[in-house]
């Protein structure tokens, strides 16, 4: 549905924000992009609506090159193509019914057709009690969700979210994940998502690619590059420890065991414990979810038994370190 | 009414600076109304537009212009506008703070005179006409100091706009100044005047039309009201030789 | 008709007042109704703009630039032809708005290409992200945006109205400022001068407060 | 001085250009360094604003909009003993331009006002939250932010000052605009006319090209 | 150093943003404030700094009231206290060294001060490259970094963060973390924090209160409240699970398991389950620190053996629900 070739993207001036990507995102996936701050995420967004356009390569977009479309074509493509805004981007002369409402009436819907629509809208990002405010009187986090509304008004087939959660507390983070996960699901909506936040990742995409100053330093499915990182860069970003490898107070040998799939219903530790007689205190780690699978990656203190043994043991369960 | 047009044969409208046109003309204004002639008095405070508007049949006549103004305009426009009555004059003159007479005027004095054509054309006549200064051609009417030839006192001009010459007195060594401006501003053209133009002058205001106006019994009714005594007296009295009948 | 305001003839005041007022209203629903497409226009051929043209921009611009390098007497006259073809007369009131627009319109574009330029790029490109067309972009997101910076200009432009309208005596349009000039100025009545002045410094001053206050209104920021 | 151009008299025309262009950076650094202080102070001591005070601002207000009623000319004489005062005298170039930067300033000020207006309400909570005195806040702040704004309204006030010019001829100032009107209009001479139309365009032109490339090159949002 | 009494805070018409909050904020804590979107966590802060007025109640800074502060004591206080923005807030028309430079300048910095300071300061937020790029040049961390930059810029003793580090990708929130930390540890910066990412609090909070509708439902010590959170509004914030207390494929007992500080270096798991027979499958859950104890939470899969001894063993280690 989506496709990058060598596209590159410099700025007057300065060194380019994308150095040749190339990638592909299916249609009805959840396709997440993460980097660091500057990587060039935010701008490779705004290439698949048009919104910028590549020094090099091209974009496609079900076959069409963005760069050769006419502005009446530009203009189809947009209107199939819904975008949260890292800054927003709402009108501060418009109430957020009135905002939320802008594409349904860019897109010639009925007066019937809004008054049904966006309540629905605003109820489900949790704000049916300010539809009257103006922008200027809304919190950071509801400035996002009128614009998370308004991005869905017009039930888009592709949804392209600029960090849309990164102003919300993790209650509303969820709610908006379930949201979007729902539409994914029912409707087959594409979604490209930008987001520093793991958890994000982890519960809602298929896909994910790591840029990095402009280049794609790792791609592929959710579980795989996030359980079996390569490239350093990744490793740094989802790295859920506090750097340490030595947790406070423990000074035994430590492993560090990747677990995922039906492997985590096993009683692994405990029953390794009894088989080797060696005990695992766990210094630090996380057990959770990737989208449909469980995974668990844990930092474990071996102490006395065999913990050769016990290693071994392990070793046949997971990816130890 | 809107455009006044030629037409009704009740109604003549007439174009005409406020003052003291326009007084006068509404002084006889009932007048003409016992004889079944309504005026629509159009005031303008502009030279160019009254002549316009008559030249285009808008206006019937007007009643606002000295004889050599018309001539300039008709010649530069090519229009055919005709003098149908001289009324009045307003005699120009010249004013001084510092001086008492014409002759203290030192050498390099500064001169103010009107920056329009037909009045800086007129102080210059008035000043070539006692000796100060002879022009290139002594019948201009519409001569401005670049066409002063001889200028023995080395003279200096500076135009200025007629109605801000009294204003400026003070800081020139003399004005020459229409006689209403200085009336209004307090001078009195018999005293205070250093020359004054006399009854001779060719500045005489008149009723302006087309050629076909000639022959218009409301134009007719309007000249006779202008030329009665009555008016004559009016003038008298209010302008007290700011202006003077010329009839 | 003694003591301090003995020069002033009420009833010409009032129909000067009258004149005054229809000129402005007039001349400012016209100045409004050709000046907003026109600084409209003039944003969006600009450079970077939806219709960006450099030669429509150009040529623009320097028909506005025209418009505004003349002085107002002259324009008056310029215009004389164009006035009684529009208006049916070049005279008085009627005669004296079609100049008055010609000469303010090019001036609130100006100030309406300058308040569309303060608009928000965020915001534009978002409305532009959701599929709208240009008519969409300026009616739904940037007029609504710049109105505030809209209505100020419309202030300004209204008050500046008012200071045409004191030469557009030339036409014999009448009105306060002609008033003020004829009688103020070349008759030196003080009186008069001082009437109409304070009339028009009311009628500046309401302008401006009402200006300032739809501006606050619709300071949503 | 046949042909076409007979009666122009290029020693006048370079004259006249010379005076309006001195005419015109005279006022317009002037009305720049007496508008600019104005139109901050209105904007400061507006509703809301660090020096709000609704009689300083309404005095403030008053005073601009007395100035803004007067017609012009009116301005030119009621100034003369003032004029006189400030430059010695109220005839010629010098003499216009103390009226020029009292028309102007007012006018300017508002406009700057306006785009102070415009300015990004998060900025400036920032730079208050940083502890900055008022003056810091314009200076550091308000100023550099509004620069394009400010810029904008500058081309506006140049061009709206030269059209002011053309009047000035009141007390011999001279210029393209006075001699359009004393020769183009009232005498009749096309010629001079055009050829003072063309180049007061050109002036506006250039000022206006001038403007929108500072307006460009100062905006950075 | 901080404190608030009874403080109500309603804007013009709508319910109020801030309904009667109390709290004190001791010299060289850091303090966490979390909370629902909308829930008037920006409103606090920007009481602290003179940037709203309460409408009713007091805000003391060092005893004084912040409302009866002349404008020169406000800005004495101001120049005492950095703001990080949760909408940047940063000069368009200046360059990021200016930006940085700003607050600088107001004080009264020398030219040689300011040279000295910025390149530091850019360095420490990663942004040496972009110094003498304008804002709109940036990308959204950028920005914010910028004015994370900034704000420390004249050595503050009070630091107001609002969502200081939404826009930041995991990496550069840690080393931010780490700069602020240090701040802390070495010259004793008050920090008060607004964040929705619980992790931040977890690693640098002191003190942490929950905001819900304008009023505190919790309050007190970061792992206190993290680890026995008594307010439902804490649970749904800081709840790590994605909602399912069943884990997927799993269907026997089932037990929440809350460890901290030396309990955890106890190989607690392994202990008990060979002395009781019982396997423990790990579900979900999350072993890590609190700022410089370690806690975990875990929610554990009971298998075999005498699960209500295998109970009673747990409840003695840690607290069990
Ligand atoms: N200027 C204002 N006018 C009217 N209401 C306002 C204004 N500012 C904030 N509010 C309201 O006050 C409440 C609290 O806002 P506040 O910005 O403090 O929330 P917050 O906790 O910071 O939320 P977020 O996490 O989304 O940033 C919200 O309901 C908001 O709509
Ligand atoms: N208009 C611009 N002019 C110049 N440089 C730009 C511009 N926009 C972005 N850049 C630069 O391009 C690079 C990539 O920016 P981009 O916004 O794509 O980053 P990002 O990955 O979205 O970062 P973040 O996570 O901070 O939002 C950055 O180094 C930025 O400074
Ligand atoms: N009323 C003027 C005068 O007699 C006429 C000037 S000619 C346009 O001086
Ligand atoms: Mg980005
Ligand atoms: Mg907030």
């Amino acid at each position: 549905m989506i496709r990058l070739e060598g596209v590159h993207k410099a700025f007057g001036g300065g060194h380019a924000a994308l150095a040749g990507v190339d990638l592909e995102i299916g249609r009805g996936q959840v396709f997440g992009i993460i980097g660091r701050s500057g990587a060039g995420k935010s701008t490779l967004v705004r290439l698949l609506n048009g919104l910028e356009r590549p020094t090099a390569g091209r974009v496609l977009i079900d076959g069409t090159d963005v760069a050769v479309l006419s502005a009446e074509g530009l203009r189809g493509l947009r209107s199939r193509v819904g975008m949260i805004f890292q800054n927003f981007g709402l009108l501060w002369s418009r109430t957020v019914f009135d905002n939320v409402a802008l594409p349904l009436r860019i897109g010639g819907a009925s007066r019937a057709q809004i008054a049904a629509k966006v309540p629905a809208l605003l109820d489900r990002v949790g704000l049916s009690d300010h539809g009257a405010k103006y922008p200027a009187q809304l919190s950071g986090g509801q400035k996002q969700r009128v614009g998370i509304a308004r991005a869905l008004a017009t039930d888009p087939e592709i949804l392209l979210c600029d960090e849309a959660t990164s102003a919300l507390d993790p209650e509303t983070t969820r709610s908006i994940l379930d949201l979007v996960a729902d539409l994914n699901r029912e409707l087959g909506l594409t979604i490209v998502l930008i987001t520093h936040e793991m958890e994000v990742v982890r519960q809602v995409c298929d896909r994910v690619v790591v840029l990095h100053a402009g280049r794609v330093v790792e791609a592929g499915e959710v579980a795989e590059v996030f359980l079996h990182p390569r490239a350093p860069e990744t490793r740094a970003l989802i790295d859920e420890t506090d750097g340490d490898v030595q947790p406070l107070g423990f000074d035994g040998p430590v492993v560090r065991l990747t677990l995922h799939g039906q492997a985590i219903l096993d009683p692994v530790l405990t029953r390794i414990a009894r088989d080797t007689g060696t005990d695992f205190i766990i210094l630090d780690g996380r057990i959770g979810r990737l989208k449909n699978t469980s995974f668990g990656r844990l930092s474990l203190g071996l102490v006395g038994g065999d913990t050769d043994r016990a290693i071994a043991a392990l070793r046949l369960e997971g990816d130890v370190e | 009414g809107k455009s006044g047009g030629a037409g009704d044969p009740n109604v003549l409208t007439v174009a005409a600076t406020a003052v003291p046109h326009a007084e006068i003309l509404e002084f006889i204004e009932p007048t003409l109304a016992k004889e079944g002639l309504k005026l629509d008095l159009k005031v303008f405070n502009d030279y160019v537009q009254p002549n316009v508007q008559v030249s285009e049949g808008r206006i019937d006549v007007n009643y606002f212009e000295t004889g050599p103004y018309l001539e300039e305009f008709n010649k530069a426009k090519g229009t055919h506008l005709v003098p149908l009555a001289g009324i009045h004059i307003e005699p120009f003159g010249a004013y001084s703070r510092k001086w008492k007479k014409i002759g203290e005027l030192p050498a390099g004095a500064t001169v103010a005179i009107p920056n329009e054509p037909s009045n800086s054309g007129r102080a210059l006549q008035l000043l070539a006409r006692s000796g100060l200064v002879t022009l290139k051609d002594p019948k201009s009417m519409t001569a401005t100091p670049k066409d002063v030839v001889g200028n023995p006192k080395n003279l200096k001009f500076r135009e200025i706009e007629a109605a801000t010459l009294p204003r400026v007195l003070g800081e020139v060594d003399m004005a020459m100044i229409n006689t209403n401006y200085a009336l209004d501003a307090g001078l009195n053209p018999l005293r205070d005047a250093l020359l004054i133009e006399d009854k001779d002058s060719p500045y005489v205001n008149f009723v302006v039309g087309t050629e076909k106006a000639r022959n218009d019994p409301r134009v007719k009714k309007l000249i006779a009201a202008l030329r009665s005594p009555e008016v004559k007296a009016f003038i008298a009295r209010k302008y007290a030789g700011a202006v003077v009948p010329a009839f | 008709m003694n003591g301090f305001f003995r020069n002033v003839d009420w009833s010409d005041v009032a129909q000067a007042c009258l004149d005054t007022i229809v000129m402005l209203g007039g001349s400012l629903v016209l100045t409004i109704a050709l000046g907003l497409p026109l600084g409209i226009l003039l944003f969006l051929t600009g450079p970077g703009q939806p219709w960006q043209n450099r030669w429509g921009n150009g040529v623009l611009a320097l028909l506005v630039n025209l418009v505004r390098s003349l002085p107002f007497i002259i324009l008056l006259i310029v215009m004389i032809p164009l006035t009684i073809v529009l208006v049916g007369t070049s005279l008085g009131v009627a005669g004296a708005i079609p100049p008055l627009v010609v000469a303010a319109a090019p001036f609130f574009a100006r100030l309406v290409e300058t308040a569309l330029r303060e608009v928000d790029r965020n915001t534009v490109e978002a409305v532009q992200a959701m599929g709208a067309t240009t008519r969409d972009l300026v009616f739904r997101a940037l007029l609504p945006e710049a109105l505030p910076g809209i209505v100020a200009a419309m202030t300004v432009t209204a008050i500046t109205l008012i200071s045409f309208t004191a030469m557009a005596g030339a036409v014999g349009a009448g009105g306060l400022g002609d008033l003020a000039i004829r009688f103020g100025y070349q008759r030196f009545q003080t009186d008069v001068m001082l009437v109409t002045v304070v009339l028009l410094l009311a009628l500046v001053q309401l302008l401006q407060v009402a200006g300032d206050r739809l501006v606050r209104h619709f300071t949503r920021k």
